[in-house]
């Protein structure tokens, strides 16, 4: 076990990080968007993890990275129900229409 | 009950926003219920405020009921309330009033919830106001008064609400402001003193302490204005934007033409008053040789507001607008009388807060009767109402007489002391005041005329005559403008002492 | 050795299925692939000694985000046209970008002088548990209330109404 | 026994409270004639109560005859104490007596009077308030309670006056008649706010002060050391208190609303404006004599107005054709006899006067109420006539009352008139010097025209051959009812025997009224004393007998054949001078010109400063604030122009391409989030790599 890096264990948390940021910009649904957000938020989580476990010998990390559990299962809650109360009023999810804040 | 008599300050203040809270967890479909919640409320404040009143011991010139505790120590702000014989009379109009205009309120149709919630909102601060005994206190709850009047008049408002409640908000956010600065002032240049837990402070708010430990006239002059005078000024800008007095008074016109009619009553009937409640508390004990220094300044400027806005009501043409005005008038004779030092003088002016606290909320409720029938108020276009509605042209006349200091009302009592008072002082100037004894029977009487005499207009036939709201809120006041027209001891009874107390602290306190 | 090659073997799932996640225009299907990854994510936490981290991450994103997920693709599409509903636009500059985000991170992650690795004793849970309910109560509390807020309001947004307010 | 005292106020005003609630369901129900019944039996109550009060009071010997009721404390604040205190001494017995039966009698009357009436309710109500404010003000024992009862009589009378207030013209006429009163209380309280200063400075600050007759009494003496100026503190605070009394009496200058108050029911006219509450003034007076015997000055020029006002309302009364209006310069008239009276020190031929005519007038009054009555509402003189034989009961009843107004000897006119004469003649030799010949020339006069105008209207109006109006009116003429005539007759009695209570000194008897009064008057009557002489009065006597004869028979002369008609000669010789005279000296208009008129213009040239001025400078404040705001942008955007300009506008450019990146897609947000967040990151690392 001793000899995985933190430097590995970090690149597949910016990997995840970044395929997170893709999704967001690419996907029209607003669900997937939201799959894109708890992709940026488990890397972050990993990269919490990782500190704590490879270069200080601490457990605040892991504490940090409970909370945002915890946050994005508040966050996810609410977000799917503005998502279906939206669907259920102008009968999409799709985000490309939803365009009334429009300068 | 010992708990009821130790905290009945702080329970005559938050009760309301207990009421609040649960008028919001109400659903809003439930009409009914918020009403007889929030009346409810006002009749349990008005009932503890009864109590209140008649365990009072006038003969104690001491603080009673009184409620003191540190509240944040970093700036030595406390939680300071009392009664004493300056606001117990004004607690009481105020629980008073406060019920009238809520049932008054019953008639309230649109956004019933949100109304009532701020109603009771608007009490709190009310109450706070009349109480707290600390400057600190006293801003929080002048200003958390300020906002729920801000909406009551501009959403539940008439056709120009926005521009009425906007020009009072800026107005008063204006002397709230000057007020603010004046209290700040005061808090540095405080002596050290002790809090009530016994721990010290280096500086204090507590009016009481401002007013027997310190004294403001050595303190070094601000821009070549001594300190004393330039936070008078200060204050009394603040509060006469309250009275309100000329040339402040603008504003009360077009707030009381705008907002629906139980606003209306508590604006005459417990606002205005915060204006010399509040010049005789801080301004007079705080302040005393600045106070002796403007006395005839403040004189010139009541016996302006008597006569002046007693001629510009004889040329009114809105029904609403001439009570407003006339209300400016009225709060002239506190202005002339409070500045003459005298005792009859001050208790005048106390007892007339509490007379025309009285009899002006009953004519804006006639002022509403009418407008609810007709839905205008314009005095030419009535005439002959007297046949129609013969018991509200009577109480109509009632307050009318009242208003215009008829004899064994309560209106003359409260008028001839602070006259008596003024004339030992200033005798010009109270002559030329007393001349408003014509024009105000003038304009009355021809409102009158104009409104209730005369041949029947068809147009306003099979009108009813007052309901069962209307006969609520007007009956107890008619009751009590009589008794107190044959009975004024029950408030003089109360505020004597300490108006005794207060004049020698300004003649001899400095 | 073992871990090591453990480890590989997650990363690759994990890479494999987010890139599933994000190619799939089939919604199902992207959900179901972040399903995986979050497992995986799970077996990380496991493989860095967090158990009662990997525990939760299974419990909560597993077990509750992922089902929410599914129920709210099932709610918002119609079961037949689920192809259409995941449409994704200009991959390309988001490509681009993204690329751009990766390997800006993996610039700083590769060149940063982290300091010597000092591979702590074993992250034990009671050890996790202690720090919770001593020094990050408040936080623990805070956020206890701000889920059970949020819940409530979730369901207030969502419950159908009938007539006005 | 001192409660009784409080019933007597108190009766009248519970029929007021039943009348003024439940009168109108008692109407509907059982009739007005309840209301009716209700409201006199409280006044005659009252009136009995104050007959036994006063044989009580008769009953104490003459140093101690006062019951005083102390109720309790009414106002205190600060040094001030005063208690609603009432009084009975001898002063306020007479009047007690005079409003509770005359009240009583016209109350009566009304029942007949009003009988068709739909709000009868309404008027008892009204009429048993005046009688309880009238009895207050009477019985008041200080200036301020006093001052409860002469509003409140103002305030009945704007409601009697307006009691049919369909018709505008009698409620402006209400209104007039309140306004121009509240003018006479303007110095009424200035007056007050003298005294109690003037009281203060002699009394020191902490000195315990009530304003009741017994301690004003008592610091009289004192007071009348006091002056302001040039003037002594008694002077003004008297001139001013009569200011007040002119007002609620219609004296010079204020008298203008009494003959427009002619416009309420005739019993108010007859209770109201002639017996009752128009006395307040001269009462006012006499009950305050300890303040104005200190004062002649300000008793001179009392009792010169009243004279001026006795002769200048009785050649007013020459040209009205209205048969009430007549009545009321009339009752003008007579109260500037008593002002006179009182004004020469004379307080007790003062009262006396007030006594008697509150009889005859009342009489005169109902008896005007009945030809009214009889003649369907009509009220013009010119119209009448003939009616001697078809109403008697009202002729024979009005002849009396007219016989002792004009001063035949007998009559209780003569007696008090006469003694006024006199007494305004022997002040010529007082206080008054010169002035008081003025006063008695005036006075004789006065009583002439007083007989001429008196039997001008008597012949006019019940003599000739024939009603001079329609067929249908003629037809209908019918004496009044019972209720009516009977009130008549007793007040008739009374006008006749009501003068013996006063006979002359003269007479070898002493006037019982005078000594009854003594203890109120007393001690004035030693500060001014009058001389007297026996011979002066015997003269003075024939000289009213003349003059009243020589009135009535100039008035036989010109109207007994052809009533109205009769004076046309004499009309047309003098032409501008009637046209003047019947147009009231047009003193209306001027008042109406110079008072009402300017006072509405300034009110309304106020208002408008108070709309545009005052509240537009707050607007302008609101407004310049802005302006303030744009005159800056100006100044930026033209006075930094150039390179500034060029940004300016650069900003806006952009701004416009700006606005375009406000698309409302998420993504697009996203976007720009993401590439801001990297390129910062890149500038920073930039940075920090130049900065090594």
């Amino acid at each position: 076990m001793m000899d995985i890096t933190v430097r590995e264990m970090l690149l597949v948390a910016a990997f995840l990080f970044s395929s997170g940021i893709f999704i967001i910009l690419t996907r029209q649904n607003a669900i997937a968007i939201l799959m894109g957000v708890e992709l940026l938020l488990n890397a972050v989580n990993i990269n919490f993890v990782a500190f704590d476990r490879f270069l200080f010998d601490r457990v605040d990390g892991n504490v940090a990275a409970l909370i945002n559990i915890m946050l994005a299962a508040a966050e996810v809650a609410v977000a799917l129900a503005i998502v279906i109360c939206i669907f259920r009023g102008i009968r999409t999810a799709e985000t490309d229409r939803l365009d009334s804040l429009r300068g | 009950m010992e708990f009821i008599q130790e905290h009945i300050l702080s329970l005559m203040t938050f009760l309301p926003i207990l009421g609040m809270v649960i008028v919001a967890f109400i659903p809003s479909r439930f009409t009914q219920a918020i009403k007889y919640v929030s009346a409810t409320f006002s009749g349990l404040v008005f009932l503890l405020s009864l109590i209140l009143y008649f365990n009072f011991q006038p003969d104690n010139r001491e603080l009673q009921f009184v409620e003191h505790y540190v509240w944040i120590r970093a700036f030595n702000i406390e939680y300071f309330m009392g009664v004493d014989g300056l606001n117990v009379s004004l607690v009481l109009l105020t629980a008073l009033i406060s019920l009238i205009a809520c049932i008054a309120s019953f008639g309230i149709e649109k956004k019933v919830k949100g109304y009532f919630a701020m109603f009771l909102l608007l009490m709190t601060g009310m109450m706070g106001t009349f109480v707290a005994l600390d400057l600190f206190l006293f801003y929080i709850f002048w200003e958390v008064m300020l906002l729920p009047m801000y909406f009551l008049i501009g959403i539940w408002g008439g056709p120009r609400k926005e521009y009425a409640a906007i020009k009072f908000f800026l107005y008063t956010l204006f002397g709230s402001v000057l007020m603010l600065i004046g209290i700040i002032a005061l808090y540095y240049n405080s002596s050290p003193t002790t809090l009530v837990d016994g721990t010290q402070a280096a500086h204090t708010f507590n009016i009481m302490k401002l007013t027997t430990e310190n004294d403001f006239s050595n303190v070094a002059p601000l821009f070549g204005i001594s300190f004393a005078k330039l936070i008078f000024i200060l204050f009394f800008i603040g509060f006469a934007i309250k009275i309100p007095m000329f040339p402040f008074h603008t504003w009360l016109p077009d707030a009381h033409v705008e907002a629906p009619t139980p606003i209306s009553v508590i604006l005459a009937g417990i606002l205005l008053k915060m204006g010399i409640y509040g010049i005789l508390r801080i301004n007079y004990q705080i302040l005393p040789e600045a106070t002796l220094w403007a006395a005839p300044a403040v004189a010139v400027f009541g016996a302006i507001n008597i006569v002046y806005a007693a001629f510009v009501c004889m040329a009114q043409e809105d029904l609403k607008k001439l009570i407003a005005y006339s209300s400016v008038s009225h709060m002239g004779f506190s202005l002339l009388a409070m500045s003459s030092f005298s005792e009859p003088g001050i208790s005048g002016a106390v007892l007339q807060l509490f007379t025309h606290g009285v009899i002006s909320p009953m004519l804006f409720l006639i002022a509403g009767v009418i407008y609810d029938r007709a839905h205008h108020r314009e005095i030419n276009k009535f005439g002959g109402l007297a046949h129609i509605m013969p018991e509200y042209s009577a109480f109509t006349g009632l307050a009318f007489m009242a208003s215009l200091g008829l004899p064994g009302l309560a209106g003359f009592i409260a008028e001839a002391l602070c006259f008596i008072g003024a004339f030992s002082a200033f005798k010009l100037l109270t002559a030329i005041s007393a001349i408003s004894v014509i024009i105000t029977a003038g304009y009355y009487l021809w409102t009158m005329q104009r409104v209730f005499l005369g041949p029947v207009n068809p147009r306003y036939e099979g009108y009813k005559d007052l309901n069962l709201r209307e006969r609520l809120t007007l009956y107890p006041l008619a009751i009590i403008i009589v008794v107190l027209g044959f009975y004024p001891m029950i408030i003089l009874d109360k505020i004597n002492p300490s108006i005794f107390g207060l004049i020698n602290s300004i003649k001899t306190g400095f | 050795m073992f871990f090591k090659f453990l480890f590989y073997l997650i990363s690759a799932g994990i890479i494999g299925l987010t890139i599933v996640t994000a190619f799939s225009p089939n919604i199902i299907r992207s959900v179901f692939s972040l399903l995986g990854v979050m497992i995986g994510v799970a077996c990380l936490y496991g493989i860095m000694g967090s158990q009662y981290l990997a525990v939760i991450q299974i419990m909560i994103y597993v077990g509750g985000i992922m089902v929410l997920f599914i129920f709210a693709v099932m709610f918002t599409s119609k079961i037949q046209d689920v192809q259409v509903t995941n449409r994704s636009l200009g991959k390309v500059q988001a490509g681009i970008l993204s690329l751009a985000v990766f390997l800006m991170l993996a610039f700083v992650i590769l060149y940063y002088p982290f300091p010597q690795e000092t591979m702590g004793e074993h992250q034990s849970v009671e050890r996790l548990g202690k720090v919770i309910s001593t020094d990050y109560l408040p936080f623990l509390l805070g956020i206890g209330v701000i889920l059970l807020a949020s819940l409530v309001g979730a369901i207030t947004i969502a419950r159908p109404k009938k007539g006005e307010d | 026994m001192e409660y009784l005292l409080l019933l007597i106020p108190i009766l009248p005003l519970t029929g007021a409270i039943i009348n003024g609630t439940i009168g109108y369901f008692i109407q509907k129900r059982y009739g007005g004639q309840i209301n009716g019944i209700i409201a006199t039996t409280t006044i005659s109550i009252s009136f009995i109560i104050a007959i036994y009060l006063f044989f009580a009071l008769l009953n104490l010997p003459l140093e101690q005859r006062r019951i005083i009721l102390n109720l309790y404390n009414w106002v205190f604040a600060g040094s001030l104490s005063i208690d609603f205190e009432l009084v009975m001494d001898p002063l306020s017995a007479i009047m007690v007596l005079v409003v509770s039966g005359v009240g009583a009698l016209i109350h009566l009357y009304s029942i007949g009077y009003m009988h068709s009436d739909k709000s009868q309710w309404r008027y008892f109500s009204y009429l048993n308030l005046f009688a309880f404010s009238m009895l207050i003000l009477v019985m008041a024992n200080n200036l301020i309670l006093m001052f409860v009862g002469w509003e409140g009589v103002g305030l009945c009378s704007y409601l009697l006056i307006g009691f049919w207030y369909q018709d505008i013209d009698k409620a402006v006429a209400g209104m007039k008649a309140f306004i121009t009163n509240r003018v006479g209380d303007f110095g009424f309280l200035i007056g007050l706010f003298f005294l109690i200063s003037g009281i203060r400075l002699i009394e020191g600050d902490y000195k315990m002060v009530s304003l009741s007759f017994d301690y004003l009494k008592e610091v009289s003496e004192r007071l009348s050391g006091v002056h302001f100026g040039s003037f002594a503190l008694l002077t003004i605070v008297g001139l001013l208190f009569f200011v007040g009394a002119t007002g609620k009496s219609a004296q010079i200058p204020l008298y203008v609303w009494l003959p427009d108050a002619m416009a309420g029911p005739t019993p108010v006219s007859a209770l109201i404006h002639a017996a009752t509450m128009v006395t307040a003034g001269v009462y006012m007076i006499a009950r305050l004599n300890f303040l104005y015997v200190h004062s002649p000055m300000a008793l001179t020029v009392v009792a010169v107005v009243g004279a001026l006002t006795a002769l200048y309302a009785a050649t007013m009364g020459f040209a009205q054709t209205d048969i009430k209006k007549v009545l009321a310069y009339s009752t003008i008239s007579q109260l500037g006899f008593m002002f006179a009276a009182v004004g020469s020190a004379a307080f007790s031929s003062g009262i006396f006067h007030l006594m008697t005519h509150a009889f005859f007038k009342a009489c005169l009054f109902l008896g005007a109420g009945s030809v009214i009555h009889a003649m369907s509402g009509e009220q013009d003189i010119r119209k009448m006539g003939g009616l001697k034989n078809r109403i008697p009961i009202t002729y024979y009843t009005f002849l009396i009352a007219s016989l002792a107004i004009a001063g035949i000897p007998g009559l209780s006119g003569f007696f008090s008139k006469d003694e006024i004469l006199y007494k305004s003649f022997m002040s010529a030799s007082g206080f008054m010097g010169i002035w008081g010949y003025v006063v008695f020339l005036l006075l004789l006069i006065a009583t002439l025209c007083t007989a001429f105008y008196m039997f001008r209207l008597v012949f006019i109006t019940f003599f000739g051959s024939e009603v001079r109006a329609g067929e249908e009116v003629a037809h209908h003429i019918h004496e009044s009812p019972q209720a009516m005539t009977y009130v008549l007759i007793v007040l008739a009695f009374l006008s006749i025997v009501g003068g013996y209570v006063g006979l002359p000194e003269v007479f070898g008897v002493h006037s019982s009224i005078e000594s009854f009064l003594e203890p109120v008057f007393e001690d004035s009557c030693k500060v001014l004393s009058l001389p007297s002489s026996h011979t002066a009065e015997w003269i003075i006597m024939l000289l009213s007998i003349f003059a009243a004869i020589i009135g009535i028979y100039a008035a036989y002369r010109i109207y007994y054949k052809n009533g109205y008609e009769g004076a046309r000669p004499i009309r047309e010789r003098i032409a501008p001078i009637h046209y003047v005279v019947e147009n009231k000296y047009f003193v209306d208009e001027i008042y109406g010109f110079v008072f009402v008129d300017s006072v509405k213009i300034f009110s309304y040239l106020l208002s408008q400063f108070d709309k545009y001025v005052i509240d537009g400078i707050v607007n302008l404040a609101g407004k310049v604030t802005v302006l303030f705001a744009n005159l800056d942008g100006l100044i930026d955007k033209y006075v930094v122009d150039g390179v500034v300009n060029v940004v300016a506008h650069g900003i806006k450019f952009i701004g416009e391409r700006m606005r375009g990146l406000q698309t409302g897609r998420i993504q697009d947000y996203v976007y720009i989030m993401v590439s801001g967040g990297l390129l910062g990151l890149i500038l920073i690392r930039v940075l920090i790599y130049f900065m090594k």
